[in-house]
């Protein structure tokens, strides 16, 4: 499809959808407040408005429909769509509704609260972030409200490393604390080293990531945990790479204080484009008066169980509105309800088989490497930095090269400690058919880079639209963040 | 059984794998994990429900423990109506498991957030506005902390008719390195008497407030804010600005609030999602945290492509150096508000808000028979609030007769709210059954 | 997507979907009907299934993302997605509920029964039959009814025209009719003088379509069916085109006994890639005895009124199990909800506009023609004889090239009585630019055509697939009906 | 107010294109509808619910009315468990607004449709499948139909055990022209004495019968079918050949059925289609009515296309001199029913038999306790008849706990039906109330 912007879509006087009529009085608003100028939505029939999003839909490649092994760190895995039948379940229940009216969902609440404690070690845990950052700035707020409870207010640093997400050193940052960010050592790994030099009476916290996005795990963390915990300092573990060891290894059996998880990627919730998600925070004991408020807490009552709404004393507050993204929590408790035990092992397991086994594959294409040799758990963050040497093609290049092929991958956050990155995470939802083709593709396009350098920099070659310019991204003069502006700055000298 | 989630199970399969690596078993790759993180016995959890069909039971077993009613409850979550339409399209397998693709292969991602980013910008007469963050009360939250740093002055004067459950989360957010100061509610449910100085970064007003009043006097806090080198912050609901004037006109410098009545469902609180806009003023945009998306050209002449609007300012190019921190936010529920703003377009908008303006006075009108109606005289969208001898006594005895009745904002007022959704006939049974408990 | 035929993608021992366990006693079967082979089925994991079918709906192109005005004599209109909702209400009712479990389905079927009665003028409307062409069946089967009890078990000729839907021979024949088909004569109607030379004491009934498949109106219908009726005959109005006179003029105004119409195609069910569709049969009183089994009535039961199951005591019997494809019913009844007479009206001209809009943008195409230069009502069987007698192109590849452009339209059914046709019917749906688009496509085909004939011949280019040869599948000795016999007869001598 | 389904009413664009084509009214393209014909008034019709919402709420008004209960109910429509793929297939705009494109521009639908009749003849053992015809009662007609008209003999010997409400149909499509002939019911719930000489040109068998009784009996009547150069057609449930032979294997000519229980929902009658199944023999290919896809050859080497095969056949061919009539059947039913078997693969098929096998048991064993069972000693699939003093007494008492309890197929029968819905648990809650009703 060669699908306009929908702006250029509209005539006026078309309607997409009537309205019901006013039936009570007529209300004059004063001139203050009043709207002078219509806005200038665009004007459409039913049919064109979804005619449009339909194609755009179709311009676009969800998990569902390609091998999304390349969003590396995202655990991109099926979800399944039974349990989107659940998430709509609750599109009408209010928030606000009286506890009695909305047992079903708090007791699913409650359950998964339970399960998840179980899968961590922890002793409670809140559901109510609206995603791993936001879970990752509500352990922060706990860690601060711990420290200020326990005379810790002069604790200053938050101590992470670099290949922890960046929401681990931004928020923290956001919070108030100094970011100290440990660098990897000559394995990778984050360097003990430093953490014991880092450390000391300002230490608030450690937000590690294990394994970090890397995919290695860092088999000295509970030296980590016991450094920080040495100092007076939190431990605080980012399991959003959780993915290859569930029931293998627990974050409070490591001595984790807190931990969160991505609902929207260990358990499987769509990834929606981008949120809603939903993220998880689990807690030790010392931690639980802390918590976001509310928590949800069974009661027995007459013989018969309850759930109700409770709220900490100490509590940081609200993250964000009422108890957390529901329709998510719902599908999560659904597909830990749909594995148990047994099955969310086989899910770590064969997630890992999955990486080790794409890995070698991987490692066959000439010009591809992993850095530092190490084994992997669910991931890996690879290398074209001998093709890129040999043939000026770069990474994110090739990346989109790919896509003429149906897949993709990233190139991971900035900065690009591992030159010319690319992470791939096989989660267990794939075949091994899938590594196979994924793989192949790679290899394909690899051998193209170096028969064709030019080629493929010019790619796509069968997307929707060509090669970008995005210079004028950076341009406040050209930049356009709405068609408005683009009309006001590209388009008004032409009319 | 191979489980239908986990294709590689299936013992052939794992042994070839195996195999192809060299590895003897999965235990291998996770030698890095020393013996005593080890669980050593499986996890405790409920026996699994592997057959879909037995987790629809169980599933369905525990919806049945909701109740339904005829709500008036809102308060910060909306039941607006949702045309089928929305949902059709945030279903579609295309938008609703994608993630974090290219601007060539998501070209459709991109395109539908730059439309509903340039649709908000309409109703919002603004030129910038953020592909969303979670929801309305984290907008507020950074909005605020944007006109601080802008003026680099960390104090803010806050409308005092701020719903109890959002303050919370904007004292934890801001509190810890920024000043709050309220301002009173006048008699007539408006923000009251407001002094500021030039220690102030920002005014915040939220319009309609907490108890559905609209604000009318925007116009003269955005010249006194600019008078003292301050920011006007405007939280206004983007379903009123069909008929309410939006931030901009009367000269508010930021506007946020939550998109969730633009095609959402409540979702039990699910359906959030929060906007920030702005004018295209590049020291303020350098402040958005969240992720803006702007159109680009091609390589072939006349198409357009899309991409990030001044990247370097977050968190996912420089950490801690980036404006606070980006995330997985709530991108589907902007396509989808795109989509609702699109079907409803400026007349569906307007009518929208006369319909809720109309059924909102007469609920003020019908329920003003029985209770006293607080702010009566003020202009009211959506929510009014009641004076009752007992919030708690008033909702049960409503609830009794299926009806939610209003949220209770302290142990003598409740908050009521009318929407499209309510015909005078709902509205009547409402009043009727006021009656009756009160009169009990 | 180049996406394998499924069995291509089974790996022994996947799982889709399980299924719950036994829990009751075990059975043992007799050898007699124990299944010995377990049958051949894909295996594959649920991400799969759903990923492979979601690949094949990208390569179909529905109503919904393209301009379908190329399947003419369908009336391809929007149907909307709010009524799928109410389609889905219905699937867990089930057709054997007790009367007082289902008053809501029912109420729906006396209602819409009422609108069509007054929409077509008829009496009573079955709304039982599957389709059009078993509301035709339906029909002819309630004429022999009614024959054979008025004592014209003799009656055993139909009259039909050569451009209604072929099911109205083919049903009449195989209901043991002789079948008299009337050809257009020089104006492109009905041969009126046929119908005269045919009608007899041998005339069982007319099975006409008015406007026909070319969409002009004969606008001596009257005359046909008072024709039928003198040699007493029934007249049966095929209202499969009724979109553009919906409002205007009625059946039974003009004398017909009985009619039918199409839901999916005037009251906008979906087309569902070929049904589920449904169809609605409207008798005059006359007929009502004959009415497929059971009806619903309305009664009045302590004041209030209640809907109840009824047998024609004469009736034809089942036409299709139960009452019909209820959620097309409920579909089409909450589209005439949602636009009442007035709207129902704005239909059909719209509708007759938007054709003739067309029309006149398609006849300045050179080459393109109109047989017999006529008024046009809703659509328009046109001609691209002078087109192809220059450039050796034919309409099929004209249509087939087309599809490169996103849109399509089809030739019409067998004979082709029109040379090289191809037939229009731009409904109420569709708005002025997709007319143009549309028009501009066709002419930017027709131009290609002159240019480069071979070029036109040779499209496909830019669909899933290329050019099929067709030859293999007249013949038996290589078709494949099924893979498994495409693998006997194609594969098993390679492997 | 345009509508929103009808662009083209705005007055500027009519206007617009009414001067295009040189007209001054739309009337003008009505001229060749005589004044005598026309309506000269509006249609009486319910005043129109143009806004979405209040249609929404008309509906729902409307479905309220309806009532849900545990339903034992089948007779024709089956309960079966319906997978969420199934629904998200087939609720794709794609496939669901689709109609007839050809190859390439629908060459989804082809393929779709050629792999649901693939999958079909996997588990029937039959090489020809046709694209869905519209139910299963049409499927018996045809199949008698194209059996009759291979042999050339217009007469049928059919079991006796068929449920009357298919036989009504099969009288009015049948016998003006071909002569019916039924099989008394044995004592054990089959079929009984089957007679038939030369002038038959088929039996017609159904298995599970409307008893529920799988019929043991297909070899022996296949023979006798054979010997007397008749056909032996087969109604078939494909729902039960996971477990029971498909009937090629016991010699059947033709197969047919309803596809209803893979993946479709009751609907109240709207999930049905119908199947008819050969083997790959040309003169038997040549009586099907319905279109057969088959798998060709494009011009790039390894490329799948498909097409019709032998469209000579059809009525969209050759009118009156096609087979039968083909039309709108049931297209969107045969692609979910292949997205169902797909997902089941041949280990689902087997352990659904199985289940529905021993919970069928369990259930008569269960009922057994308080009334008759019949055919206590045959092998039942999902129904069984039991004997009751009457009816609807115990169908009424058991609505008024909630329980669908069955069908009555007589004053003092009623046909119980049991899928791998029902839990034990299930069962045993209806085998209280039956106790409980019939004591009382």
């Amino acid at each position: 499809w060669d699908e306009p912007i929908i702006f250029e879509l509209s005539r006026p006087g078309r309607r997409g959808i009537a309205v019901p009529q006013a039936e009570g009085p007529g209300v004059e608003l004063p001139a203050s407040v009043r709207r002078e100028h219509a806005p200038k939505l665009p004007e459409m029939s039913q049919l064109h408005v979804l005619r449009h999003y339909l194609r755009l839909s179709q311009e676009n490649l969800g998990f569902d429909l390609n091998i999304d092994v390349g969003q590396g760190t995202c655990t991109m895995k099926y979800s399944p769509k039974v349990n989107d039948l659940f998430a709509k379940a609750t599109n009408p229940l209010h928030p606000h509704q009286h506890e009695d009216t909305v047992q079903g969902v708090l007791e699913i609440y409650w359950r998964m609260e339970r399960m998840l404690a179980e899968i961590s070690g922890m002793s409670r845990v809140s559901l109510q972030p609206g995603s791993g950052s936001a879970a990752i700035y509500a352990n922060i707020a706990m860690i601060r409200a711990y420290h200020n409870a326990n005379g810790g207010e002069h604790r200053d640093q938050v101590i992470t490393t670099m290949f922890s997400h960046p929401s681990n050193a931004a928020c923290a940052k956001t919070a108030g604390y100094e970011v100290i960010t440990l660098m990897p050592d000559a394995e990778g790994l984050p360097d003990i080293e430093a953490l014991k030099a880092a450390i000391g009476p300002r230490t608030a916290a450690l937000m590690i990531t294990n394994p970090e996005d890397t995919g290695v795990f860092n088999s000295r963390i509970k030296e980590f945990v016991d450094l920080v915990h040495s100092v007076g300092g939190l431990a605080c573990y980012d399991q959003a790479n959780a993915n290859g060891i569930l029931g293998i290894t627990r974050a409070r059996d490591v001595g984790f204080d807190l931990c969160h998880f991505n609902l929207h990627k260990t358990f499987s919730t769509p990834h929606s484009c981008g949120g809603p998600a939903a993220g998880a925070c689990g807690v030790a004991p010392a931690l639980e008066p802390f918590l976001p408020e509310p928590t949800v807490d069974r009661v027995e009552f007459d013989g018969n169980e309850r759930f109700v709404l409770k709220y900490p004393e100490k509590s940081v507050g609200k993250i964000r509105p009422f108890l957390g993204v529901t329709p998510n929590v719902v599908r999560a408790y659904a597909w830990i309800m749909s594995l148990g035990a047994e099955g969310l092992r086989q899910v770590a397991e064969t997630a890992v088989l999955n990486n080790n086994y794409l890995m070698h594959k991987i490692l066959q294409i000439p010009g591809a490497s992993v850095p530092w040799n190490s084994r992997h758990v669910e991931q890996a963050r690879y290398s074209w930095q001998q093709l890129s040497e040999e043939t000026g093609v770069h990474s994110e290049e090739i990346g989109t090269r790919a896509a003429d092929f149906g897949v993709h991958y990233w190139t991971s956050h900035h900065p690009y400690l591992v030159p010319e990155p690319f992470t791939l995470e096989p989660t267990e939802s794939y075949a091994k058919e899938d590594l196979d083709e994924y793989a192949a593709i790679l290899a394909h396009v690899a051998d193209e880079a170096r028969r064709d350098p030019e080629f493929v920099k010019g790619a796509p070659y069968n997307q929707t639209i060509h090669k970008i310019d995005m210079t004028s991204l950076d341009d406040p003069k050209q930049w356009a963040p709405t068609w408005r502006a683009y009309v006001r700055k590209h388009l008004s000298g032409q009319g | 059984m191979t489980h239908p989630y986990i294709p590689n199970t299936e013992p052939g399969v794992r042994a070839e794998m195996l195999a192809a690596v060299g590895a003897r078993s999965v235990e291998e790759f996770y030698a890095d994990i020393p013996a005593e993180l080890r669980l050593n016995r499986p996890l405790d959890l409920p026996a699994p429900l592997v057959a879909e069909q037995d987790l629809v039971r169980h599933m369905e077993g525990l919806f049945a423990k909701n109740v339904a009613g005829l709500s008036f409850l809102g308060h910060g979550s909306y039941a607006h109506y949702v045309p089928a339409v929305c949902d059709e399209v945030n279903s579609r397998s295309e938008f609703l498991t994608a993630y974090a693709g290219e601007p060539y292969e998501d070209h459709g991602r991109f395109q539908a957030l730059f439309e509903y980013v340039s649709m908000m910008g309409e109703l919002l007469e603004m030129d910038v506005v953020n592909v969303p963050t979670y929801d309305g009360y984290q907008a507020s939250g950074t909005a605020i902390r944007m006109a601080c740093r802008y003026t680099g002055r960390p104090k803010v004067l806050l409308s005092g008719a701020i719903a109890a459950e959002k303050l919370s989360k904007l004292r934890d957010f801001l509190s810890h390195d920024i000043e709050m100061v309220f301002a009173p509610v006048a008699a007539n449910g408006e923000i009251g008497e407001v002094e500021i100085d030039d220690t102030f970064g920002a005014i915040y007003l939220e319009t309609p407030n907490v108890y559905g009043v609209v604000e009318t006097r925007g116009k003269e806090l955005a010249d006194l804010a600019h008078a003292n080198g301050a920011l006007l912050v405007v939280s206004a609901d983007p379903i009123s600005l069909g008929v309410l004037a939006p931030p901009a006109a009367y000269g508010a410098d930021i506007a946020c609030g939550d998109i969730q009545p633009l095609g959402m469902h409540p979702g039990y609180g699910g359906g959030h999602a929060g906007y920030i806009a702005t004018q295209d003023h590049e020291p303020l945009v350098a402040e958005f945290p969240s992720r803006l998306f702007g159109i680009a050209p091609t390589k072939v002449p006349g198409e357009y492509g899309f991409g990030d609007v001044y990247y370097d300012r977050t968190s996912f190019a420089h950490r801690e150096e980036g404006k606070e921190w980006v995330g997985t936010a709530a991108a589907l529920w902007g396509i989808t508000a795109g989509v609702y703003l699109a079907l409803m377009g400026p007349e569906g908008m307007k009518e929208l808000g006369e319909t809720v303006l109309s059924r909102t006075r007469y609920a003020m009108d019908a329920l003003g028979r029985h209770v006293t109606v607080r702010h009566r005289d003020a202009v009211h969208f959506r929510e009014f609030a009641i004076e009752v001898p007992s919030s708690g006594a008033l909702l049960d005895g409503l609830r009794d007769k299926g009806i939610f009745g209003g949220v209770a904002l302290d142990d003598r007022t409740v908050l009521v709210c009318v929407t499209e959704c309510h015909s005078t006939d709902d509205i009547d049974r409402l009043a009727a059954a006021v009656k009756e408990v009160l009169g009990a």
